[in-house]
């Protein structure tokens, strides 16, 4: 299943798309007009097709199969909510008309605000965000906003973030200047209130705190590290990215957070794309609210506004995270989403997620070694890879061999603070018969595993679109475009 | 389900928080809604905006609108390419990432950089991280900013500047497009950043700009917010650009109300281990087959956590996919007509309108957007002619409200204008003035 | 090519053609265009019609409208559903194949009977192949149509059976569902077509005639045109028919003006080999997995050519897909659940109705379409409701024009009406009467 | 790659579609409520989107690869269409609305018939046909109310039918009362004048001819063959199938055709969908117009109006082909096809398909066999099994090893006047390279059956979602419906 290059196939002469040539005209181009040659072949729109339904073909999909990756939260994409995003008067209306003529767009906009406030508990909501660590960014900004507000932004420049966090975390803190301090990880895979407070001082500005956290388990302290936090005038950075689990079953303003971000395309089920766009709203305490970025909806008399401008209000908005106002085709599908499941159905939704990630659990928990003991979990369960030991089979062998049954792998090597962790995140999607095969499945891949099967592993997959890839060589001598094949005479040379 | 777990009730997994904080009452929303009812809700909140495809449409200012083939929206929403992850299975991801393969290609092609990557999130967010680049290149923290660079990327990238210390300075506004950038240039500068066409419609050279930039050891980061002027226009890597920003979003996508968009960014190759985003890179499986991974991923905050060029994660892959069957579609025959397309319209109505008293056209050499000076406020005038249906562009004001530009307005012509569209803007306009 | 073919032009390849009838000059149309201008023109076009979804909208009599899930047309619209050719190569068509199986047997089950085919045109070019299959069965050639069979349907039979004289004999307009079509069946006679719900709403019960048409060797055909009533009601089949007819576009498939729908036939399992278009049946393949293949087409036309059961060739295909992902997603408990909101929906417009003055609602027992006795002419009185953005009904005179049934009014109702739409109506009915 | 019958994982209490069950009211349903089951089980929204895009998994479709099916014309299907046949206007109306609310839909209706005229020089267009046999139905009912209008309905009652016509011609014939009679095949492929004389007489009311024939040829005799059928008082039924290989080319209406049908869904693009929906409007010439079908459609002072009953015209409609207008989703996919492509884009497609069949012919003749001799053909090649005599290969085993070099088989076995007839038609949509590697294909192929490489053939498919399947014993002891398993303890009995 090779499928040539675009560049292979087609030709800079041929295009699929027909326009007339412009009638006479004088260039106004100021002398600028490209010389050379652009060098982008073009293909027939049955070329394109076939082409593009082809590699789709290499793919593998929430919609062909259970896609259990952990933290990730692959779950059913309606399609529903894609109709509704490409309505006309969300997909075709610019950011920069007139607000009177995109007054139902900034409803839109204002009532998943409001939806999101709800949820969490919180006191508003920057909207723009563009993904998970954009928020994350948004969200630390304000800390960081709040904590100049006070005088102190030469003093708290420290922020502390557990070894088990998403690497977006520290990098996030980073990116903007703070130093950031681990919290190491204990065998019961929480985060200890008392190796917080050890770390807490006047130089610490928050803490970022996966909840549920990636090991799977609810943060068991978390009230008293929020306190903890508080009580040290700094601030609590929630990582929204597994708030699937807890929607509708409790609210992170009750928790003591101060800023999450909402990762629309987990929790909210906006598709993943492979890869992108996704959109990361940021909900705000009352303490960090004033400093939410540019720009926001609000509603005066009946109407919608948009405040774009730091001036334009007596809060102190931090500055603008991007352009317009974030990512409204995701408002769309995320708000579709909340009106189909409603109140009830969200918290069905979490409960459908954590009692299927346990079932998983309890189904495997006689053959599969789980780190911080045989426990309940939250929305996704963590194994790692103590049962393999001497078998020769490593976590990746056995998630390569997954592929071979039919299976995407589950997310392999994180968090970093389990040994060859294997986290596995069924989702509400799921019915108990697909579990079941799942369950099956991995079973008899462990057998397989602890037999000594060892060659079905390590030379994983075997019934794929390719088999394991070379990730060393492409690496060592990196090559991230197509270039033309030196022409025969000169190869020969 | 529960008797294999153990537990009498789904309640008790969620022991673990704490009582008092567990939800006894459900949350107060409304409760489900069935498919029907949901499509009557939005299409009612839809119907309250008005399209663009619904009036003559000359809104610009970094978001286009222009004509994407059914083909692209039908590709994209394909099950292996909508409900996939980030391919970081390449042996069942091989579809994402021979696309994002093409799309690096396309886009280093079309910007004339030596390598691009799989995209950020939108072309200003894009501009901001080229700053923070060009300052781990340097090694040095201070950028210099265009003063016809769209005031939204000056904004973001201001606001990441302040956050993370860096100085920032910015150029007072230029709708001439002849601002004197190059005696900011000197030592300290790690990059100098310049839009073109720049957001008053402009067309720039940036050679000279390049050449300064170089002799003082600083980085010339060139932006651009329409992607199809590139179809007509010299591309920023061959007047000396170091990185490429731009913003997408006009090839495959859809205006959106802003988002989701597609950043583009393009470098030269020496930079690549400083470049922030997914790169994808060409290998081979273990029967010999070529095949696609990401690559280089030691840069990146998975991996790196703390140390990584960028905190970004999610991206804008589906766009990605958007722009590049467009891009494949067009080819440079058809990108270089539409972008033909695009400037004699722009061009015919920018003689239409410098005939209507009380209405001047400043630019001299544009693509497809130009600067109109009213005889009144624009943000007015745009107003009063939302009201008669049309949709005149973009008061300089909404962007730079302090600016005392009040009376420029920012007009946009593509493909989609017909002489219709254009008679109309311009029957109105001599009402309103 | 044309070096490797041997020719000079590609006109040598139609030298056949005589030369005084090829063409020199281009067909008087215009010449193409691209994808916006299309776009432009057809939705120029689209945009005069009031569209269902846009009004309160009571139109029925054969075709309803109703809401079908967004997960059905995204579907149907896959590459390798949508661009596959009829399954002659079921290797690589098992796609199809496996989804006609499924159709037939959602079909048998929802009519009650033992087998279904895998769709005709619609119900009413499946009425027809019903009679010409009751024809072959009984070797007789005179079939017994019902008073409230839909107007259309008569029409297709009779212009079918008087091109192939055979005999047809139609009652008069039934508005009561009363008529006495037992007296019309006698040993001559090789089917009776009665349709339930029938045109003017009524339900029927068909066990009385399938009894006497068993008597006389004759044939039940019972024709539906309205699927989701199936939800609620006792199936044809379990009335005692012998082959049963039905519409399927409320499952799955829009109003399309009228067409492609979907035309449901099943039949007693003892008359397989009588009936017409494809089937799809199980099998197995060489390493004996199971498979799905077309089967008996020794009755069809590619096979039998004058001698075969039909000329049917093209069926209803992707509209089968539409019927049985709905059906899937709908369930049992949904269909069931569909229909009692169908039925509410119209005992409540009808008791609505009732209280106009001026309208009388005439049915006892309906599913959910009733006929209304109006005092004015229905014509005149549903395009003054037209008028005010209300779209009432079909009028009988519409299908019987010269029937002197010009009062009557058939109204629809299903599960996509509100409140809002039943006020409407009845508000605008009272300005008009 | 088995994937389950729905029946086998849904469940009759399970459904995917939410509405609220409606408040109290009384049923009026006459006592004929269902009090059975019915039995239909229903899928969750994610379950089934999984289920039907796995199916879709084992198809092949044109936008999956080169689909060289002849006389089926499997050419690219534009997107574009697709999205216009959904525009509300035209998917979201019914044909029963009062026809002031669908003037936009009547014009379409309108336009579609005055390109389909203007195309083929013709008087008029009945439109309502649902497909292709129907449309020859149609066409030949029109000639039969013509025959009975001049009284000669008791005695012209032959249709003349070439062998190598399609099954539905003698199908439609004899459907309504018609004699078939065959004309023979010649060795030269066409059908010949004087063979068609021999048969004429009193008692033919119409000869029915494939133009271009099924073998590819265009009829040369065909204006001579046109006029010995009107000599005798008969009409001339052309089978328009192939129409696609001569619009822009030639006018069926100038080669003295009366009635011809056109399947919208091979000529101009409406997909087949696996065998359905298609549309087959016949145009007609002077002499049978007036017994055209209703409904019609007429423009009178600026507005459209559809007649639908026999009396409302002056003409001699004979009846009605079906309930309401046909299939109007197919007008607006065909007539936007004839729009993005033009009179200039229509030849040039005819033009394209022509000279892309004789490329591959002209590849192959070296190889494979022509049964009428090395002579151009039109939109399709027909080869015959010569060339395989001996090497124990058939045409069927080597359609089926196609498969396995991942491409559709062509047209096998038809027309029956050849014997192991091979029927390719490439269609304009493919490009010189996608050609050259189907040449490439069969030509490797061809040399492995002479080779004796006898395996490759007989057992293929080898790499489909299937092996071959066996017909036999599907029709021997038909299964058409799925039973549910007996429980096991009675299975054991």
């Amino acid at each position: 299943q090779i499928e040539p290059l675009l560049f292979e196939i087609g030709h800079t002469d041929v295009t699929g798309v027909d326009f007339d040539e412009p009638e006479n005209f004088k260039p106004r181009l100021g002398g600028l007009e490209r010389k050379d040659e652009i060098g982008l072949p073009g293909l027939s729109e049955p070329e394109a097709m076939r082409h593009y339904v082809r590699l789709s073909q290499m793919n593998y999909g929430i919609d062909t199969g259970l896609f259990p990756l952990g933290s990730c939260t692959m779950k059913h994409n309606a399609r529903l909510n894609e109709r509704m995003a490409r309505l006309p008067g969300f997909s075709d209306v610019h950011p920069l008309q007139p607000v009177s003529t995109v007054q139902g767009a900034l409803e839109l906009m204002n009532e998943l605000g409001r939806y999101l406030v709800t949820l969490t508990n919180m006191t508003t909501v920057a909207l723009s965000p563009k993904a998970g660590a954009h928020g994350e960014l948004c969200g630390m900004m304000a800390i960081k906003a709040a904590i100049e507000a006070k005088g102190e932004g030469k003093t708290r420049n420290v922020v502390l973030v557990p070894d088990s966090a998403h690497g977006t975390n520290p990098a996030t803190a980073a990116l903007i200047g703070f130093v950031v301090k681990p919290v190491p990880a204990r065998d019961d895979g929480w985060v200890h209130v008392e190796d917080v407070k050890k770390l807490l001082g006047p130089d610490v500005a928050a803490i970022m705190l996966t909840n549920p956290n990636t090991c799977g388990l609810f943060e068991n302290q978390v009230a008293e590290i929020a306190k903890a936090i508080h009580d040290a005038g700094a601030y609590f950075y929630c990582d929204g990215a597994n708030f699937n689990a807890i929607v509708g079953k409790a609210k992170p303003g009750d928790l003591g957070v101060d800023a999450m971000h909402i990762n629309l395309h987990k929790t909210f089920s906006t598709p993943h794309g492979g890869g992108g766009p996704g959109a990361g709203p940021v909900v705000l305490s009352a303490r960090l609210a004033p400093f939410a970025p540019v720009p926001f909806v609000t509603l005066k008399d009946g109407e919608f506004t948009l405040l774009e401008h730091e001036d334009e209000t007596a809060e102190k908005p931090f500055g603008r995270m991007t352009a317009f106002h974030g990512q409204m085709g995701m408002y769309v599908r995320a708000l579709a989403y909340m009106l189909s499941h409603g109140s009830d159905g969200m918290k069905q939704a979490s409960e459908d997620a954590v009692l299927n990630a346990n079932y998983i659990r309890a189904s495997l928990a006689d053959l599969f070694s789980q780190p911080f003991g045989d426990k309940p979990c939250m929305h996704e369960v963590l194994f790692d890879d103590t049962w393999l030991k001497d078998t020769g089979v490593t976590t990746l062998d056995f998630a390569k061999a997954m592929i071979d049954e039919g299976y995407h792998p589950m997310t392999m090597y994180f968090p970093l603070v389990v040994h060859g962790a294997m986290l596995i995140e069924p989702t509400e999607s799921e019915s108990k018969a697909s579990l079941d095969l799942f369950i099956a499945t991995l079973r008899d891949l462990a057998m397989a595993a602890k037999k000594g099967d060892k060659d079905r592993f390590t030379g994983a997959p075997y019934h794929a679109p390719r088999r394991r890839l070379d990730e060393t060589r492409a690496a060592r001598s990196p090559v991230l475009k197509w270039t033309p094949p030196a022409p025969i005479a000169e190869a020969a040379e | 389900m529960l008797a294999r777990i153990g537990v009498q009730s789904v309640d008790e997994l969620f022991a673990d928080i704490p009582k008092t904080m567990l939800l006894k009452e459900p949350i107060d929303l409304p409760r489900r809604k069935g498919e029907l009812e949901v499509e009557r809700i939005l299409s009612r909140m839809s119907s309250k905006n008005v399209s663009a495809s619904s009036v003559p449409f000359f809104v610009g200012a970094g978001a286009y609108k222009h004509h994407v083939p059914a083909t692209v929206d039908h590709l994209i929403q394909r099950s292996e390419f909508l409900t996939s992850y980030t391919p970081y299975q390449p042996e069942i991801a091989q579809g994402t990432l021979q696309y994002l393969f093409e799309f690096q290609t396309q886009v280093a092609a079309l910007t004339g950089m030596d390598v691009a990557n799989a995209s950020m999130y939108d072309g200003s967010t894009g501009t901001g991280e080229a700053v923070l680049m060009a300052h781990r290149v340097t090694k040095r923290r201070k950028a210099v900013l265009s003063g016809s660079l769209h005031p939204h990327y000056v904004d973001v990238v201001k606001t990441l500047s302040e956050m993370a210390s860096d100085d920032v300075v910015t150029m007072g506004p230029d709708v001439s497009g002849t601002e004197d950038i190059l005696s900011q240039i000197d030592d300290s500068v790690s990059c100098v950043v310049v839009q073109t066409p720049d957001v008053f419609g402009n067309v720039r050279d940036l050679e000279a700009i390049a050449a300064k930039a170089q002799q003082h050891g600083a980085l010339l980061i060139a932006v651009f917010t329409e992607a199809v002027s590139l179809g007509l226009l010299q591309s920023p890597g061959s007047m000396g650009a170091d990185i490429v920003v731009g913003e997408g979003q006009s090839i495959g996508n859809a205006l959106n109300f802003g988002g989701p968009y597609v950043g583009l960014f393009a470098a030269k190759s020496k930079y690549i281990r400083q470049m922030p985003g997914r790169l994808c890179g060409e290998t081979v499986d273990a029967d010999g087959n070529r095949g696609f991974v990401l690559t280089l991923s030691t840069r990146e905050q998975h991996i790196r956590r703390d140390k990584a060029t960028s905190n970004i994660c999610t991206n804008s892959g589906l766009c990605c996919l958007a722009f590049t069957i467009h891009m494949t579609l067009l080819g440079q025959a058809g990108l270089t007509r539409l972008a033909r397309v695009n400037h004699a319209n722009a061009v015919k109505l920018a003689d239409l309108l410098d005939d209507v008293s009380g209405a001047e056209v400043l630019n001299k050499a544009f693509f497809n957007e130009f600067t109109v000076k009213l005889s009144k406020p624009a943000a007015e005038v745009v107003e009063r002619l939302a009201e008669k249906g049309v949709l005149a562009g973009v008061p300089v004001s909404r962007l730079l409200p302090e600016a005392g530009l009040d009376n420029l307005l920012l007009v946009a012509s593509t493909e989609v204008n017909t002489d219709d569209d254009r008679a109309a803007l311009v029957a109105a306009l001599k009402e309103v003035l």
